[in-house]
């Protein structure tokens, strides 16, 4: 990955951009942890590996970077995703994101442990090479073959009567501890003040109980509904794992089957919600 | 907070499936709630009055009523109480007849859901907030686009009412269809004669500025507001100098490439021309794609004739930017050309009419140029490939109206008038023709409309076939036109010398494209919607904005010119005062919570979403937030619903007074 | 025995220009319906936020109906075409989640159609009330309910 | 100090008989989540040498979200209704150190001005059965803040594990020693020197920073860089002090029960929220990440110690061991030890 500390040296000294928001080592070999560079010195500790599995692009939204000069990123095709959702709805402008795209083979789902096998998005991915770059490194390996489980039980929650359903979710809901990190974590949650912030009225209960649990969750995964890029940052961080992506993914499926829609793979797709065709599914509506 | 309560019997609409003075009681106990009463008759002046009172002795905060729909009485009672000095979006309706007494039958739980139903707006007129209606200036000028018939009468009736027009027209000429017309129905006076005068009054009038060759290109703003940019094409001449001799025109050495579009390809015009001799105003215009200079850079004659020095070759558009307080559109129709589609087509055509494929398939605007005395035939009936006179003519009506299998479903209304005309013509210059009309239906509604088609078929013997043409082909210099007579049942075949089909009025090829840029409603056709198809039948629902003729709907000229007089009516009617008064609700953005995602933007129907740039002391653009014009703004809060912070709020509808309502519920 | 006694309470969130003044119809054409449900008048579907919906179960409702103008009848022009593209995926979500098609009812009923209005509630009301009384929202509710 | 051996199996039946006699019997949950309340005593896990559950027990102290009080809308006035008291004996069951010594540490804060009723009816009626910990991992610093696996400090009663089938029982306070007669039953004699070889052989995770240094160095370098360079990667969620087993920051927000009555919640809150400062004007004198976390940093190290003598952490290591963006607070400590020194 020495390439990559050199292009991050470079673009630090000739001031392409002014930091670089990239991976350095965590507090283990099989850990990596966001890292922000701004010196060529730290370029030194920008690393790339199968543990790099956070999604920058939540950094990207941050104040201390807008109207700033360019930032440049050390990006995954899943962070692109996010990238491109995000000029998309205007949180970044293109020209001031420097992308250093990365071939990437996929990333570990539980970092610091034995087993390695690969995240859930990793399996589905249609972007090990990133869609949108300035610079391109790395190169692509074959991966492993590893069953879709959470497709399975997708397919598992589909298939179950209304009841069975609502049990299940009332179980994960009633998990939840309202730490936000699925929000904290996730690149599309920029809003300057979130819903389930909002008293005047509250729609959402701040409360961790399973009621203001379930609103959360749901109005969550439809504020995302068309948007996720299916990072999966939010089941990742959730500390009561509560299977997020089942929720997010499952919209996304939905999106593309109705719509034919893909979030974040290109910038001048229209977004989803913000869009309408007079064809529109209505066999719904009485 | 004092919130007075006002229960109406209405008679005994309300009073026999609700117990009003029950509900009233138990009003009285919500909190909050200072005075609960109920009346026979809440909107009679003692009725009010009762309102009144209670606001100024009780110093009322908010009142509701319970009594009709909204609907009926809402602004009733809102000045009621603004009579007594409360302001007027402080009062809310709750509806205890039509959704309640009318629709229940039983006493008990009619009156538990009134009880709820006040509850409800309790709840929330105690989220309300006193709003003042929205005071906008108006500029006293109209926008007319297109200068066909409508276009000229909406802005000769503005104009003449005194106050200033902006009329744009894309060709080089106004006149529009019917100044290709030979004579009108159903009193088949000269087109000409009478629309000409019309064209000059508008050149002349001294309130009119008139734009031809020109083109709307943006529009912003709103009612009594609106900035719209036009695009004036370059014609290649000075129009300061331009005397109109036409001494260009004659000497230009493009005699036989390019086809007049005002005689309908029938004939051939110049590479500078003026479009029909009555053209007002009456400037050339270069068809660079045509025009020897354009293409090689050589020739020049027209320069080297013209004594006023007035060939711009290098002329540029120009845009033209002006503030405007009203728009009429105006731009009219188009005629469907015939021809087999391709096979992915919505629409199929009609391949086996040969329209395209003989020249003597003609439509029915290339019959206008072949009967006007103007016309490229001097107004004898010579066929085109010929130019013999055609002894046996065939006329089809309904080609692509009334045909979803191929055309469209609607009817162009106008054809069966046309056709019998057109018939009427011909029969009156060729004595000995006979002349066939295929049709679907005669429908001749309208002021001396039948008597005028029984008079094509009795006095003129022209001979009506009801039935359809399955296919047309040559034989012979003939062209053998095989129908089916449903009413006799039987096959027909008629072996024509030309054959006139009368197609359907389609909406213009840029309909779709300008509605988007004004903000016009259109259907699948690209004809514009109405507000409302009886009421409101010029309106349409962006504000300030006007419908005339038949960019609406097919329509014929009488139908046009009241429509216009009727946009030019409501336009003067805008124009009658210096401001606007506008619901105040509207959606407004709470600056510090909006993340500028602008999915607002996207859904407004209004494009009453704005931005507006936040910088840091330094002048770094630092955020882009959203803005509602308030006077674009409809209140129809789509963005408070899509907004995923909710930093836009429908004021009127905000969150607070639904979620009120809802709680109230439970 | 509980059956028997069930009447669902409906929360609907309806149009100002259409299904309101449909409504509005259905009582001028003295029509009737049961008393189970209660309007709550927007101005247009477009302005219906899920969280209305979410917020209405909470809040004790055993359904609930959403209704507005026809598409292409819209007051707004289109502000009934976005809401139908987020009611997608809105009910796609909730049945998802366990709540379906027998809680949450759409329809377009417009001012002229006081006699579908009728209908549409009344076929809500029997769903709901067949479907009973909404237990899972209610258990999740359980710890507000003050005792006496 | 009295030992008892108890057996796996004595152990099962004894914690039967507790959830026979309407104990709280709380035991970590089988997928290493949190803590819940045990229903079958078959299912229990005195977790001595796996990694800590994600969360904490605190929750059973001082829950995400609890009622106040009630309130009914009265006409001119509202009525309020208390919460119910909480009466109920709570046993945490197979507390390793750095849980065991929660109740401690937090009782201080709980008790300092205002007596809160809420925590300590709930702690009064806590019986910690702590364990020694054979775990450790690169995220556990018990020892950098006064604590060890093998120490039995805030545990009323204190297992020991001898061998699969047997743990020795040390009955630590007079607290436990009560609580434990009734079920003398179930106990045996124990061996001194047995436990002790045992706890002799537990590995304590190397001592990573010096929580006095911290705190000094704090107090003067209030606005030091190395704050930016830790805030500038946080995301501002809450794991952190959701998990952790000592953090007690709540937020008061009023909710409606109905149209006529509502209720007073407590609820969980973090000083990593962008709200958990924000002024009602708009202001935020914690306007950013850095600031948050140096206030996480200073909270645990420097103000909690001045103000209760205490160290506001146990070395559990969940927020490092959660912490979606791999911030490892005892990372953080030893690198503002190591600046300190430089000094």
């Amino acid at each position: 990955m020495n390439e990559l500390k050199q292009l991050g040296k470079d673009l630090l000294q000739n001031g392409t951009v002014k930091v670089i928001i990239g991976y350095a080592e965590g507090t283990t070999p099989n850990r990596a942890k966001p890292f922000i560079a701004r010196t060529p010195e730290d370029a030194e500790k920008l690393v790339f590996n199968k543990y790099c599995v956070n999604n920058l692009a939540v950094y990207l939204t941050r104040k201390e970077y807008k109207g700033k000069g360019t930032v440049g990123i050390v990006a995954k095709g899943c962070d692109v995703k996010a990238i491109v959702q995000l000029i998309q709805e205007n949180q970044i402008i293109k020209d001031d994101v420097y992308i250093i795209g990365m071939n990437c083979n996929g990333a570990v789902a539980d970092l610091g442990k034995a087993d390695e096998s690969l995240a859930v998005k990793c399996l589905n991915c249609k972007v090990h090479t990133p869609h949108l770059y300035h610079t391109l490194l790395g190169k692509l390996e074959e991966m492993p073959k590893t069953e879709d489980e959470n497709l399975k039980m997708i397919q598992k929650l589909d298939a179950m009567t209304a009841e069975e359903k609502w049990a299940f979710w009332e179980a994960e809901f009633e998990k939840c501890v309202k730490c936000y990190a699925c929000r904290q974590t996730c690149p599309m949650c920029y809003c300057e003040r979130c819903i389930a912030d909002k008293t005047q009225p509250r729609w959402i209960e701040s409360s961790a109980h399973t009621r203001g649990n379930f609103s959360w969750n749901i109005i969550r995964a439809f504020h995302l509904s068309g948007r996720c890029i299916g990072c999966g940052e939010c089941e990742r961080a959730c500390p009561a794992q509560i299977p997020l992506t089942l929720l997010n993914r499952k919209m996304g499926m939905v999106a593309f089957k109705e719509f034919g829609y893909s979030a974040g793979m290109a910038l001048d797709n229209p977004t989803l919600v913000g869009n309408y065709n007079t064809t529109d599914r209505e066999d719904f509506i009485k | 907070m004092k919130i007075g309560v006002f229960i109406c019997y209405c008679g005994e609409n309300i009073g026999r499936t609700v117990d009003c003075a029950a509900v009233a009681q138990a009003a009285s106990r919500f909190p909050g709630v200072v005075c609960s009463v109920d009346y026979k008759y809440m909107c009679s002046d003692p009725g009010q009055n009762l309102i009144k009172n209670a606001i100024k002795e009780q110093k009322l905060d908010a009142v509701v009523v319970g009594s009709c729909s909204p609907h009926m009485h809402e602004k009733t009672f809102r000045k009621a109480c603004a009579d007594a000095g409360l302001n007027p979006f402080l009062c809310d309706i709750s509806n205890l007849r039509e959704h309640c007494s009318w629709v229940h039958e039983d006493i008990v739980e009619g009156t538990k859901k009134a009880i709820d139903l006040i509850r409800i707006s309790v709840e929330r007129v105690k989220r309300n907030v006193p709003l003042t209606s929205i005071r906008v200036p108006v500029t006293k000028k109209a926008l007319v686009i297109g200068g066909g018939i409508s276009g000229i009468q909406a802005a000769l009736d503005i104009a003449n009412a005194g106050f200033e027009v902006v009329l744009v027209e894309k060709e080089p000429s106004i006149g529009g269809h019917m100044s290709q017309l030979s004579e009108t129905f159903p009193t088949l006076d000269c087109s000409q004669c009478i629309l000409t005068p019309r064209m000059v009054e508008v050149y002349q009038h001294s309130k009119i500025k008139l734009l031809t060759y020109s083109e709307v290109e943006n529009v912003e703003g709103f009612i009594g507001n609106f900035k719209v940019t036009i695009r004036k094409k370059a014609r290649g001449i000075d129009e300061s100098k331009c005397t109109g001799c036409g001494l260009c025109m004659q000497k230009c050495p493009i005699k036989k490439k390019a086809f007049s579009e005002f005689e309908e390809g029938l004939a051939y015009r110049p590479a500078i021309y003026v479009p029909f001799p009555q053209a007002v105003p009456n400037l050339p215009v270069i068809d660079r794609s045509v025009c020897t200079y354009y293409q090689s850079g050589k020739c020049q004659m027209c320069v080297k004739v013209c004594g006023r020095e007035a060939i711009m070759f290098d002329q540029q558009d120009t845009l033209i930017t002006e503030d405007i307080g009203a728009i009429v559109v105006a731009t009219g129709y188009k005629l469907y050309t015939i021809d087999k589609k391709p096979d992915d087509s919505e629409i199929k055509g009609y391949g086996e009419y040969g329209y395209g494929k003989y020249k003597d398939v003609v439509d029915g605007l290339q019959f206008e140029r072949i009967a006007s005395a103007s016309g490229p035939t001097d107004g004898e009936i010579l066929r085109p490939s010929d130019k013999k006179i055609p002894k046996k003519i065939v006329f089809i009506q309904c080609v692509g109206s009334r045909d979803e299998s191929k055309g469209f479903s609607y009817c162009s209304k106008i054809c069966c008038m046309y056709t019998a005309k057109h018939a009427m013509l011909y029969k009156h210059k060729v004595h000995d023709g006979e002349a066939y009309v295929f049709y679907m239906d005669i429908r001749s509604g309208g002021k001396g409309y039948d008597e005028f088609v029984r008079r094509a078929i009795e006095e003129d013997h022209v001979k009506y076939i009801r039935g359809r043409v399955s296919r047309i082909y040559e034989q012979d210099g003939k062209y053998i036109v095989k129908g089916e007579d449903t009413i006799a049942g039987m096959p027909v075949t008629i072996d024509a010398d030309m054959v006139v089909l009368a197609t359907a009025m389609i909406s213009q090829p840029e309909s779709k494209k300008l509605a988007q840029t004004i903000g016009v409603p259109y259907d699948k056709y690209g004809f514009y919607n109405e507000v409302h198809p009886k009421l409101r039948p010029v309106e349409v629902s962006t504000a300030g904005v006007f419908l005339a003729g038949a960019c609406q709907a097919p329509k014929d000229i009488p139908e046009s010119v009241a429509m216009a007089s009727a946009a030019a009516a409501k336009s003067l009617v805008l124009f009658g005062s210096d401001f606007l008064e506008r619901e105040p609700t509207v959606a407004k953005v709470a600056e510090s919570v909006c993340a500028g995602c602008f999915y607002c933007q996207k859904v407004c129907p209004y494009n009453a979403i704005e931005r507006k740039e936040i910088k840091d002391r330094q002048g770094n653009v630092i955020k882009i937030l959203a803005y509602v014009n308030s006077g674009l703004c409809q209140g129809c809060g789509t963005c408070n619903a899509v907004c995923p912070s909710k930093a836009v709020e429908l004021i009127g509808f905000n969150d607070e007074q639904i979620y009120a309502q809802i709680n109230a519920l439970g | 025995m509980e059956e028997k006694t069930f009447e669902p309470k409906i929360t609907a969130f309806v149009c100002n220009w259409c299904t309101y003044t449909g409504a509005d119809l259905a009582g001028t054409s003295r029509l009737k319906y049961k008393p189970n449900i209660k309007m709550i008048r927007v101005p247009c579907t477009g302005r219906i936020d899920p969280v209305f919906i979410t917020k209405a179960f909470e809040k004790g409702a055993d359904g609930v109906l959403i209704s507005g103008c026809h598409p292409g009848d819209c007051h707004y022009n289109t502000g009934n075409f976005h809401a139908r593209r987020r009611w997608v995926l809105f009910t796609e979500l909730l049945n998802y989640i366990g709540i379906d098609s027998s809680r949450l009812f759409f329809s377009w009923v417009s001012a002229s159609e006081g006699k579908k209005f009728v209908d549409v509630v009344s076929n809500v009301i029997d769903t709901v009330k067949a479907k009973g009384p909404f237990q899972q929202y209610q258990k999740i509710n359980k710890e507000f309910v003050l005792d006496e | 100090m009295e030992e008892k051996i108890i057996s796996q199996g004595n152990l099962v039946s004894f914690v039967g008989e507790l959830i026979k006699n309407n104990c709280m019997v709380i035991g970590e949950d089988k997928k290493g989540l949190g803590w819940k309340r045990i229903t079958d005593a078959g299912e229990i896990k005195i977790n001595h040498k796996d990694i800590p559950s994600n969360i904490s027990y605190k929750e059973f102290l001082f829950p995400k979200t609890e009622s106040i009080f009630y309130y009914k809308n009265k006409k001119e006035d509202y009525e309020l209704v208390e919460a119910p008291e909480f009466k109920d004996k709570i046993v945490f069951l197979g507390a390793k150190p750095c849980d065991a010594r929660s109740i401690e540490i937090m009782s201080k804060v709980f008790n300092w001005d205002y007596k809160d009723k809420f925590f300590n009816e709930r702690a009064d009626n806590s019986i910690v059965i702590g364990t020694a910990c054979n775990y450790q991992d690169e995220f556990c610093f018990c020892t950098s803040v006064n604590l060890s696996p093998s120490t039995e400090k805030g545990s009323d009663l204190f297992l020991v594990p001898l061998d699969e089938n047997t743990y020795a029982l040390k009955i630590v306070t007079e607290k436990g020693k009560e609580f434990i007669q009734p079920y003398a039953k179930y106990l045996t004699d124990g061996n001194i020197t047995r436990t002790q070889e045992t706890l002799a052989k537990v590995k304590s995770p190397e001592k990573k920073f010096e929580s006095g240094k911290v705190r000094e160095w704090i107090t003067g370098n209030f606005e030091h860089k190395l704050f930016d360079a830790i805030g500038s990667t946080c995301v501002g969620c809450g794991q952190c002090a959701f998990a952790c087993p000592v953090c007690h920051c709540f937020d008061i927000v009023d909710e409606e029960c109905s149209y006529e009555c509502g209720r007073r919640m407590k609820n969980w809150d973090a000083c990593q929220f962008g709200l958990f400062t924000l002024h009602s004007s708009g202001h935020n004198p914690r306007d950013n990440q850095n600031k948050r976390y140096r206030q996480r940093i200073a909270h645990k190290f420097k103000y909690y110690t001045d103000k209760f003598d205490e160290v506001l952490c146990t070395g559990c290591g969940r927020c490092s061991r959660g912490c979606p963006v791999g911030i490892d607070i005892a990372q953080v400590a030893k690198e503002i030890n190591l600046v300190a020194n430089q000094v």
